[in-house]
């Protein structure tokens, strides 16, 4: 009995179908025991020292330092390029990818399913303790709701340029780490119009505009904080997708 | 046999080669070497060098400094104390040491795994018992350059220039000190990135998480200590912190957290070495090698 | 030899003689396992096995110093060079550093990559890597070298080439060769003798005469040509006119049913009178193709009916090339 | 063997009238900066099976995936079942590759991964799809076990299902039978065959010449990057008609049957050698149809005739040699 006696009746994949597929698959791939466990713990940084500062009664601007530069500075966008840069990045470098493109699908939806996946794994890891942290300040007047906005934005972006990370560059890791540390850590503190181009101006001025306190370098209006984020990542998708029709699969 | 290839024999055949065999000992000590020359980029491509330049600069530049300290400034004017002493030494290269214990480990052990050469390891003398001693001799020793070098060249610059400890018996002491000093510092980072190194087939997050490791058990141990005010004695979490508490230890100097009695530092730190060998040797025995 | 859940050999009684023999069988009949065995990388269940004299248990680590082995996977360290690779393969099987050095250059040029031996790996083809694969094998003077699948991934050319060379390094260096491989014709032209395994169970063992050996019958195989339309029927016909049986397929004719000589003469007299075009004629040769086809419970005569013969240690000093 | 330069065929000629097929490489070019992997090919391939044979290095795999439009042409056009399967979407769905790479999503489960292909192809009963695909290449009972676990072979036959759960109309096939033991390849062998004769344009790239013959004769041979042969191995092989056949006679007396074929003129050069007489001919058809006659005719009794070089690998070798 041979597979090809019955013809197997096809019909064009829907794009949420090609988005649901490339989703599952994507996500087992990231579900990665030791990836999680060591970025989790990475993350619990952000709570233990929120819960540090809350005991010792700090002020709003300490606690609002603390979630920008811990939270929103370092595990939301480390947690963000790892899981977000594998997404497509990982499949480029096992050579798996020609299982998704060479299929009857456009080339967006597998682009915007592994994003969904890296965006659903990073969630609870980034997300979750950030506000926890913020929530364990004790510096209250908005702070966790403020915090949740921008973890939120701030993922979306984070996800959307890392993604692409992924499906451009085959050392994604590298670059993105340079993004995060020497980029937005060094370049974009030095003027305002360079920090234009860091996503951590966005997410920081999410924050500032929700507590008041202040910080430097978070001076943008709660409309252009969380808009642009988000135009980044679509914007940053569409070039991932158009990208990965035009570039050669292993 | 018809095949006519283009291989062709040399005339001197094949000689046999009757001599001793150096065993499983010699083995070892070639599987070291060879990590240590490639961990330092010694017969590969120039970009390889790049990283441990930079860390042996940044590790030998301060002791080049305070011997040319004490060599232009006459002896008398300066106090003792103003030319760094062994101990505080590491404080300065503690950049160098991170970058290097984030380095070594990935690329002695992970490559391996990819690339073929574990599955051929195993088919020599080595097992994976033998395999590994060699890996770690060849990342601690490693890891020496940079953490028993400089101060073995500061002692050497300071006793050229008559600063050096007086009377033979201290200088022996002092060697001995700073030997001690060396493998406090390269035992644990080495034992803690050669795990990191065995959990992930990816060199590129071993690496990150050396670096996580040491930047974050600070930040945990200060806040648990200083934020919720518990008991100093948490302060012993902190990975990267404690083998440099126990130099200071070894130097005989209270150190940066004198409430910390000696015992549970020297406890800790071999703790961590245990720990990191426990994980490498759990991952290692149960790897399955793809012939 | 169990592996959790699986029985991965079975009683296995086998000897391996000196030579170059050839380890067939499917995928998952063990082949692996009885390599691994021999290495000492792992341990019988139950029985014994003894390798160059010496128990692979115990004595481990001595013995695999003593074996040269090319594994199955084409993985190798990219921007190592192929000399470095060989001659730090060697020392770690305990050959001083110059002995290692010079042997590794001594390797390679026997496997014709003496121009090569300075590039590295990532940038030589398969049929070249597999050729290192084989210098390391070589390398540091072993007595044994067990080769798994050295042809795969080699174009017929490279394989002929590096099948010959094989043979030259048990012939002309006196080091004999366990190799297993999925291309039987590659085993018929250079093996010894063979070994086939089926299921961890031992199928056939002996030299090629023993296993292929011829199995009664007479084939031909004829050629259609346009000026003669049914020649192959009228062959077929006279055939069976004499008191032949025969099966047709295609245009090969098997014939038999009568002594292989009167076959042989009945099948000239046959494509004579019919004025076929003759392309092939023999007697049915059974080929390792056909023990595999359908692996055969205990043929007789194939399984050593003599109690298994100590393999003759060849001395190091003694034998000296007897080819 | 005379060392004539190989032989310049059909090829070189360019087919005037536009080529039509369903697949067609229409002067097709590819550079890798300044390497040249595929220069200036052009081929149609209609239904059945067509191999695609070449030494390593040659260009196959590049071709391979300039067919599938995982890489675009440097010059030229590929038109798959005349649509440019890089850009056009639907195409992509009637065509199914087999890689080269051993690269699967190992945590899946092998009936997951074809579920996961037979959904990205649209089909309605992918579960049906997937469960037929398994029993084809014989994994139906490992069908949840995840791939990482399998065996080579057995990621080999997972591949080959995946390529089969969207009912493709065209099937490439990179090295298909590499890891397979003999039994296994039977069996894709004769996948391939039924694949070929229910209309779909199978295109297999394999090293394991032999095996290859039995799945089709027509051949498309690759060296360095340009096509150097096409069609029918048999026909390429009488093409050569500068290079002589050499057959293999085995009879009573040699001697004389050597003599009388040189002297009927059939044969270019003779030597005996114990029972044998290596034949060289110039005229494999005359030669056939009177080797017959003449034992009768001398009462030699003729106990093989064996052709040494007219099968497919001999033909790969001198299209090959040299280049």
């Amino acid at each position: 009995m041979s597979v090809v006696d019955r013809p197997a009746a096809r019909r064009p994949v829907a794009p949420t179908a090609a988005v649901a597929l490339a989703y599952g698959v994507v996500l087992r791939q990231l579900l990665g025991r030791g990836r999680i466990i060591g970025l989790s713990a990475l993350a619990l940084i952000a709570p233990v020292s929120g819960w540090a500062l809350g005991s010792a009664d700090a002020s709003l601007d300490d606690a609002v330092n603390l979630v920008a530069g811990i939270g929103l500075g370092l595990v939301l966008p480390v947690v963000a390029l790892v899981f977000a840069g594998a997404s497509i990045g990982d499949l480029r470098e096992d050579k798996t990818l020609v299982y998704l493109w060479l299929r009857p699908i456009d080339r967006w939806p597998v682009v915007v399913g592994a994003a969904l996946a890296a965006v659903t794994i990073a969630a609870p890891i980034t997300i979750v303790p950030v506000v926890v942290a913020a929530l364990l300040t004790g510096a209250g007047n908005g702070i966790v709701a403020g915090t949740l906005v921008a973890t939120i934005v701030g993922l979306v972006g984070y996800v959307g340029v890392f993604t692409l990370f992924g499906v451009w560059l085959k050392r994604f890791i590298v670059w993105g780490l340079a993004y995060i540390l020497i980029w937005e850590g060094f370049i974009a503190q030095a003027g305002a119009g360079v920090a234009r181009v860091a996503l951590r101006k966005y997410t920081r001025s999410i924050l500032v505009d929700r507590t008041g306190a202040d910080l430097d370098l978070a001076d943008f209006p709660l409309a252009v904080g969380v808009i642009v984020p988000v135009v980044v990542a679509v914007v940053a998708l569409a070039v991932a997708s158009w990208r990965l029709g035009s570039q050669d699969v292993d | 046999m018809s095949g006519r290839g283009d291989a062709q024999i040399a005339e001197r055949g094949f000689q046999r080669y009757e001599g001793r065999r150096s065993g499983v000992a010699g083995a070892v000590r070639s599987v070291a070497w060879e990590s240590i020359r490639s961990t330092i980029g010694l017969g590969r491509p120039a970009r390889y060098k790049i990283f441990p330049v930079i860390a042996v600069v940044i590790a030998y530049l301060p002791a080049i400094v305070f011997i040319g300290i004490a060599v232009l400034i006459p002896g008398d004017i300066l106090e003792p104390e103003e030319v760094a002493d062994y101990a505080s030494y590491y404080g300065f290269i503690i950049l160098a040491i991170v970058l290097f214990s984030a380095l070594v480990a990935p690329e002695v052990l992970v490559s391996d795994r990819r690339n073929g050469m574990l599955a051929m390891y195993l088919s020599t003398p080595l097992h994976r018992g033998t395999y590994l001693a060699a890996k770690a001799i060849a990342v601690a020793s490693t890891l020496g350059l940079v953490t028993l070098g400089p101060p073995l060249l500061l002692l050497v610059g300071y006793t050229v220039e008559g600063e050096g400890p007086d009377g033979i018996a201290n200088w022996l002491l002092v060697l001995l000190r700073i030997m001690l000093a060396g493998v406090a510092i390269s035992a644990p980072l080495a034992a803690l990135s050669m795990a990191a190194s065995s959990l992930t087939d990816r060199r590129a997050f071993a690496a990150i998480g050396i670096v996580l490791l040491i930047l974050a058990s600070p930040i945990l141990a200060g806040a648990l200590v200083e934020g919720a005010e518990l008991s100093p004695n948490w302060r012993l979490l902190d990975v990267s912190t404690m083998p440099f508490e126990l130099v200071f230890r070894i130097f005989a100097q209270p150190g940066n957290f004198p409430e910390l009695a000696t015992l549970p530092v020297v406890l800790v730190n071999v703790g961590w070495v245990a720990g990191g060998l426990a994980v490498v040797w759990w991952r290692y025995s149960r790897l399955v090698i793809a012939r | 030899m169990q592996f959790p859940g699986t029985r991965a050999l079975d009683q296995l009684d086998v000897v391996v003689p000196s030579g170059v023999t050839g380890l067939v069988g499917a995928n998952g009949a063990g082949k692996t396992t009885l390599i691994s065995l021999t290495l000492g990388l792992l341990q019988p269940t139950s029985g014994s096995i003894r390798v160059l004299g010496r128990d692979p248990g115990r004595d481990g680590p001595e013995l695999r110093a003593l074996i040269g082995y090319g594994p199955e996977r084409n993985v190798f360290p990219d921007d190592l060079r192929a000399y470095d690779y060989v001659r730090h393969l060697a020392e770690v099987k305990g050959l001083p550093r110059d002995e290692a050095r010079s042997r590794a250059s001594d390797s390679l040029y026997l496997v014709g990559l003496g121009e090569e031996r300075f590039r590295a790996l990532g940038t030589m083809s398969t049929g070249q890597r597999q050729r290192v694969k084989l210098a390391q094998a070589i390398a540091a003077d072993p007595r044994l070298i067990v080769l798994d699948e050295p042809t795969d991934g080699l174009d017929p050319v490279q394989r002929d080439e590096m099948l010959s060379i094989i043979v030259q390094v048990n012939r002309s260096f006196g080091i004999d060769v366990v190799l297993s491989s999925h291309v039987l014709e590659e085993v018929e032209r250079v093996c010894d003798q063979v070994v086939a395994l089926s299921e961890g169970t031992l199928v056939a063992q002996g030299t090629l005469d023993e296993l292929a050996g011829s199995a009664g019958g007479v084939e031909l195989e004829l050629v259609d040509i346009p000026d003669r339309p049914h020649s192959v029927a009228e062959v077929q016909r006279r055939l069976v006119g004499a008191g032949a049986t025969v099966r047709r397929n295609g245009t090969v004719l098997s014939a038999g049913g009568l002594t292989d000589d009167e076959l042989l003469d009945l099948a000239a007299r046959a494509v004579a009178d019919s004025g076929a075009r003759l392309r092939r004629l023999g007697r049915h040769r059974r080929s390792l193709d056909d023990i595999f086809a359908e692996p055969v419970a205990a043929a007789p005569g194939q399984l050593g009916d003599e109690p298994p013969r100590e393999p003759p240690y060849r001395s190091p000093v003694g034998a000296g090339g007897d080819s | 063997m005379s060392e004539l330069p190989p032989p310049t065929l059909a090829t070189a000629a360019v087919p005037i009238e536009p080529l039509t097929g369903m697949l067609v490489v229409d002067h097709v070019s590819k550079f890798f900066g300044s390497v040249v992997a595929v220069s200036d090919v052009t081929f149609a391939i209609d239904e059945g099976v067509t191999a695609l044979l070449g030494p390593n290095g040659a260009g196959k795999s590049t071709l391979f995936r300039m067919l599938c439009g995982l890489t675009p042409p440097s010059r030229g056009a590929v038109s798959v079942l005349g649509a440019d399967p890089r850009n056009d979407r639907e195409v992509r769905g009637r065509i199914s590759l087999v890689p080269q790479q051993d690269a699967l999503f190992d945590h899946l489960s092998a009936s997951d991964f074809l579920e996961l292909a037979a959904r990205g192809h649209g089909v309605v009963d992918h579960a049906g799809a997937a469960a037929r695909a398994l029993h084809v290449v014989d994994l139906a009972d490992v069908g949840a076990k995840p791939v990482g676990q399998f065996s080579k072979g057995m990621r080999q036959r997972v591949k080959v299902a995946a390529a089969l759960v969207n009912d493709p109309e065209v099937l490439i096939l990179d090295e298909p039978l590499t890891g397979l033991d003999p039994v296994q390849r039977r069996h894709m062998i004769a996948l391939f065959h039924r694949l070929g004769d229910e209309g779909r344009c199978v295109v297999v790239s394999s090293h394991v010449l032999d095996e290859v013959a039995r799945i089709g004769s027509r051949v498309l041979v690759i060296a360095q990057g340009r096509l150097i042969a096409r069609g029918d191995y048999r026909d390429l092989r009488e093409l050569m008609d500068d290079r002589a056949h050499r057959i293999r006679v085995g009879c009573s007396d040699p001697r004389r049957l050597a003599a009388a074929l040189v002297e009927r003129g059939v044969a270019a050069g003779v030597s005996v050698d114990g029972h044998q007489v290596m034949v060289d001919t110039l005229d494999a058809d005359a030669f056939g149809r009177s080797i017959a006659d003449l034992a009768v005719e001398l009462g030699v009794r003729l106990t093989e005739v064996h052709p040494l070089d007219d099968d497919l690998e001999s033909v790969f070798r001198y299209l090959v040699e040299g280049r």
